[in-house]
């Protein structure tokens, strides 16, 4: 089991770290990419400095996948998740409040222009945030197996 | 090992240097001299002391030191900023220089020449778009934002890909890189003349986009509603399932 | 009736305070300095009763102007009793105030809070024992759950002055 | 009552607690391997960077979806047009004050009391203030605050404070006058000096931030590194030419705990409420010395005598001399003005660090009086060299770029 969580941790963390150095080139670049439905912005604010902390959140994991059990090391695992839970938590908490209000037209945006807004194009952060969420379910079988450990101790 | 670096760059540096130098820009042989029938109105425009100019398109080709047909660069330049003024001023109204600033993204002498020449000197800026450069030409290159400074009204214009022929731009690479072979070389200075009439004779909603006269209507790409919906959906579910999660976790506790 | 709430900084102590005081708090400025302590009101048992949120303090010989004002705001209240709020996973830090405060004469009433810290800290604290020691009041409380908080406003309205040296002697058996 | 040394004290706590306490085998649990993570300087600045940066997502997507989303509606065509007819006497000086002038298409340009004043203070800074003040009682409750301030306390010593003086900087993003009052922290004068003085001249209120981001949204982040190297800057001059030393900082640091909604609902209560309660008197009054002033040409007055001081060492308009004064009340209502006067692009540059460092709002001067009437002659006096030496060093830099 320790073998397979290392392996995912690690291509995670390959993954966001690839995804930070794209987006930073990117705003260094000048001009936007977008693929599909993956969209590299190319704003100071969420490609430059949003990247750089999803570059860091790629690092946390390459950090942390060596003998993964150990407490310490599933703390960097889990900063690493965290870190691109701000980031993509924000950008969806953007969406949101970008969604509501319904600009000069009428107080609330049209249902059509509601769900417009969250259509895809998506940061990359947003691909990583389904995948960031397997820690959880580690942390839990983790704990599950220490409460049985207790139980077979009294 | 930090000397290893430096040679490094170093090396980068003299590579950047040698590729930059290698193009110059000049009339491909074999072109046309020829010109088609074609009739232009003059540009009209006050200079700094209030009078009004007429310059036509041989007016800017001998102010500018060569024959119409030796260039692409001239017709262009001439033929999209008449098309800017045509957008930005009504009716009797003309721009004076100095007021009219342009954006250009070509590096041709034909094109700073003649800006410089029209619209004086320091109205002129140069940008180079990303990925291109003297020996490696894109429709990038032929893209201009005109601003009236008094206004601030800004005329933002391209010129259109069908006015290019088809592969042109890869066929001048080979040729300006000595690589082309003769039939090749032939066959771009056709173009190239084809492409040069083109400017002279085409009227300006063809060759330009933005252009009012020919108002295509730009179908607004439909917003994608479904794909909103199954994210917002799939965000709405996430949520509920993590409450659930938390209430559970609370539960046992 | 008064009643000052201390203890180091960080134990609660504020949160405490809310869960006694409900709304009605009024920020003040300790006269002469720029230390600020909230004051507030409870009603227990038909009775009005003032209760200070006392600026966090580590010992009664002060270090620095906030330690200052909270011995100075005790030896003002004679007639006050103490609520010594403790970190329950760090209890020997807190039971050196403690101490101090009893030996001033006043008397105490211990909430031993954040007690479910200590709890995941696998920290057990045998609370009677405790209570029989020292001879006043002990009650675990979780401030920000708001657990043990009525018994501990309950408990501490019965508590008395105690003496030091009978401490010592019930220590030992 | 008999008194215990120190010592007999200890052995009395020791003997206490090997009866009552008994502790069982302590394994490091995820929060405290995580916290930890928080502390050390490699892993923890990293996560400093990502919580500023939702610190100002959150801040600026909450905030833009009041402000813009519908406050800005509200005001400009509802609010403005209803005032606009009712008021009487379209022409007379008192509907100038409290209006505006009566051809302004949105509240932004009238300048009047009721309309920007209005406008400014509910439709810009509430939700700025409270967008700002939920994040930072959350940080502050949830125990990551003490833990930022341990973090940046090196870097913070350099300049003569200590690592809690990180909550008054991040509070005057919010609004200069609360972060005037948390300065009171720090420990000692010399501090608290500093602190006041820096914090007043160079960090940019939330309000003007705002306005910052519609009206020079591309050279805003110029402008606000340049005000955070003058921050360090003179904190650090500031640290070297005032006696007295920097107590080291003695900061217990709690542990993780998840803040309570009640409490941080409280807590946000009471300080927004306190910011209205002393800001927003000082910002209508502001906005009335404002427009009486220039009603009595006295802006403009001022204008002609300083124009030497603008055009030849700021290189500026002389028309920015208006604003600059009017930023002695209102900073963000000047920035406003600023973006209607015909400049370069790097003049204006010049001219918002200008209006930024400038003055303090009067709010924030008020609050400075009530800190101590010395201290507000020392920041006044020290205001003036910084006005006067990076302005210079602005325009130089202008020059040498050869863009002047």
């Amino acid at each position: 089991m320790k073998r397979l969580s290392s392996i995912y941790f690690g291509i995670l963390g390959v993954i966001a770290l690839a995804f930070g150095i794209a987006d930073l080139l990117v705003t260094i670049g000048g001009s936007g990419l977008s693929f599909g439905i993956l969209e590299i912005p190319c704003d100071a604010f969420r490609g430059g400095w949003g990247g750089l902390i999803i570059l860091s959140a790629g690092l946390f994991y390459l950090a942390g996948i060596k003998n993964i059990s150990e407490i310490h090391q599933i703390s960097k695992v889990m900063m690493g998740s965290i870190l691109i839970w701000i980031i993509a938590g924000l950008d969806i908490f953007a969406m949101i409040t970008e969604s509501i209000p319904g600009g000069d037209r009428s107080w609330f945006n049209t249902l059509e222009g509601f769900l417009e807004t969250y259509a895809p194009p998506y940061a990359p952060a947003i691909f990583l945030l389904p995948f960031s969420l397997v820690v959880f379910y580690y942390i839990l079988k983790k704990e599950r197996n220490i409460l049985k450990k207790e139980k077979d101790e009294e | 090992m930090n000397r290893r670096n430096i040679f490094l760059v170093l090396v980068l540096m003299s590579f950047c240097i040698a590729s930059f130098a290698a193009v110059i820009e000049a009339t491909p042989d074999g072109v046309r001299e020829e010109l088609p029938e074609y009739k232009l109105e003059p540009i009209l425009i006050y200079d700094e002391g209030r009078d009004l100019l007429k310059i036509t398109i041989e007016d800017l080709a001998e102010s500018t030191g060569e024959e119409l047909w030796e260039c692409v660069c001239r017709p262009c330049s001439f033929r999209v900023t008449k098309t800017a003024i045509s957008q930005l001023y009504e009716g009797e109204e003309h721009p004076t220089q100095g007021e009219l600033k342009v954006i250009y993204h070509h590096p041709s002498g034909g094109h700073r020449l003649s800006f410089n020449y029209l619209l004086t000197e320091d109205c002129c800026t140069l940008e180079m778009p990303a990925g291109t450069s003297r020996k490696k030409f894109t429709m990038e290159n032929y893209c201009y934002e005109f601003i009236r400074t008094d206004t601030g009204e800004i005329f933002k214009t391209r010129v259109k890909a069908q006015v290019f022929p088809e592969g042109f731009f890869v066929l001048r690479e080979k040729v300006k890189s000595e690589m082309a072979t003769p039939d090749e070389k032939a066959e771009f200075a056709k173009q190239w003349s084809d492409t040069r009439d083109k400017f002279l004779v085409m009227n300006s909603y063809d060759l330009f986009e933005g252009v009012e006269e020919a108002e295509e209507e730009a179908e607004e790409e439909a917003p994608n509603v479904v794909g909103g919906a199954t994210f917002f959906s799939i965000l709405v579910a996430g949520l509920i399932l993590l409450l659930i999660m938390m209430y559970i976790r609370r539960k046992a506790r | 009736m008064k009643i000052l709430l201390m203890g180091h900084p960080n134990v609660g102590k504020s949160v405490l305070f809310n869960r006694l005081t409900g709304a009605n708090v009024i920020e003040s400025n300790y006269p002469g300095t720029t230390i600020d302590y909230t004051k507030g009101y409870m009603r227990v048992g038909g009775e009005e009763v003032e209760v200070i949120d006392v600026p966090g303090t580590f010992s009664l010989d002060p270090k620095d102007k906030a330690e200052e004002v909270a011995v100075k705001m005790l030896h003002e209240s004679r007639d006050a009793t103490v609520i010594c709020v403790i970190d329950a996973s760090k209890i020997e830090r807190g039971l050196y105030l403690v101490l101090e405060i009893i030996e001033e004469g006043y008397p105490v009433a211990i909430a031993l809070n954040m007690w479910d810290v200590a709890e995941d800290k696998n920290i057990k604290i045998d609370v009677v024992n405790l209570e029989r020691i020292l001879g006043v009041p002990v009650v675990s409380t979780t401030a920000i759950s708001g657990e043990g908080i009525k018994e501990l406003v309950s408990r501490s309205r019965g508590t008395a002055q105690v003496e030091v040296d009978d401490i010592f002697e019930r220590v030992e058996d | 009552m008999t008194k215990l040394g120190v010592d007999e004290r200890w052995d009395l706590i020791d003997k206490i607690s090997k009866k009552t306490v008994t502790f069982g085998e302590y394994k490091h649990t995820l929060k405290d391997a995580i916290g930890e993570l928080t502390v050390k300087p490699l892993t923890g600045i990293p996560i400093a960077i990502a919580v500023l940066y939702g610190f100002w997502s959150f801040f600026s997507s909450f905030a833009g979806f009041f402000t813009d989303g519908f406050f800005v509606k509200l005001f400009d065509e509802h609010w403005l047009l209803w005032l606009q007819e009712i008021f009487p006497g379209k022409e007379s000086w008192l509907y100038y004050i409290f209006v505006g002038d009566p051809s302004a298409t949105n509240c932004f340009e009238a300048f009047g009391v009721l309309t920007s004043g209005f406008f400014v203070a509910i439709g810009v800074v509430l939700p700025a203030i409270v967008a700002f003040y939920l994040i930072l009682t959350l940080l502050e409750d949830s125990g990551y605050l003490p833990r930022l301030a341990v973090l940046i306390d090196t870097i913070l010593h350099r300049i003569g404070l200590h690592g809690y003086a990180i909550v008054p900087t991040i509070l005057s993003l919010g609004c200069n006058v609360p972060a005037v009052a948390a300065t009171r922290i720090l420990e000692t004068r010399k501090e608290r000096f500093i602190m006041m003085t820096i914090l007043a001249i160079f960090i940019p209120c939330g309000a003007q931030l705002g306005i910052m981001k519609e009206v020079i949204p591309d050279t805003m982040g110029f402008v606000i590194f340049y005000l955070f190297m003058g921050y360090l800057i003179f904190g650090f001059i500031l640290n070297k030419i005032i006696p007295g030393k920097t107590p080291e900082m003695l900061i217990d640091v709690p542990p993780y705990q998840m803040p309570t909604a009640q409490n941080v609902g409280r807590k946000l209560w009471m300080r927004t409420s306190s910011f209205f309660k002393v800001a927003l008197p000082f910002v209508l009054l502001g906005c009335v010395i404002v427009n009486v002033l220039y009603l009595t040409g006295f802006i403009a007055w001022m204008g002609d005598i300083l124009s030497p001081l603008f055009i030849g060492w700021f290189g500026v308009p002389s028309e920015t001399a208006g604003p600059l004064i009017a930023a002695f009340l209102r900073k963000d209502l000047a920035v406003a003005q600023l973006s209607a006067i015909e400049m370069t692009k790097y003049q204006m540059i010049s001219a918002v660090v200008l209006v930024s460092i400038y003055f303090p709002c009067v709010a924030t001067f008020a609050m400075m009086l009530r800190e101590g009437w010395k201290e507000l002659l020392g920041s006044i006096a020290v205001l003036a060299v910084v006005v006067t030496l990076y302005g210079g060093l602005l325009h130089l830099i202008w020059i040498l770029l050869g863009v002047a």
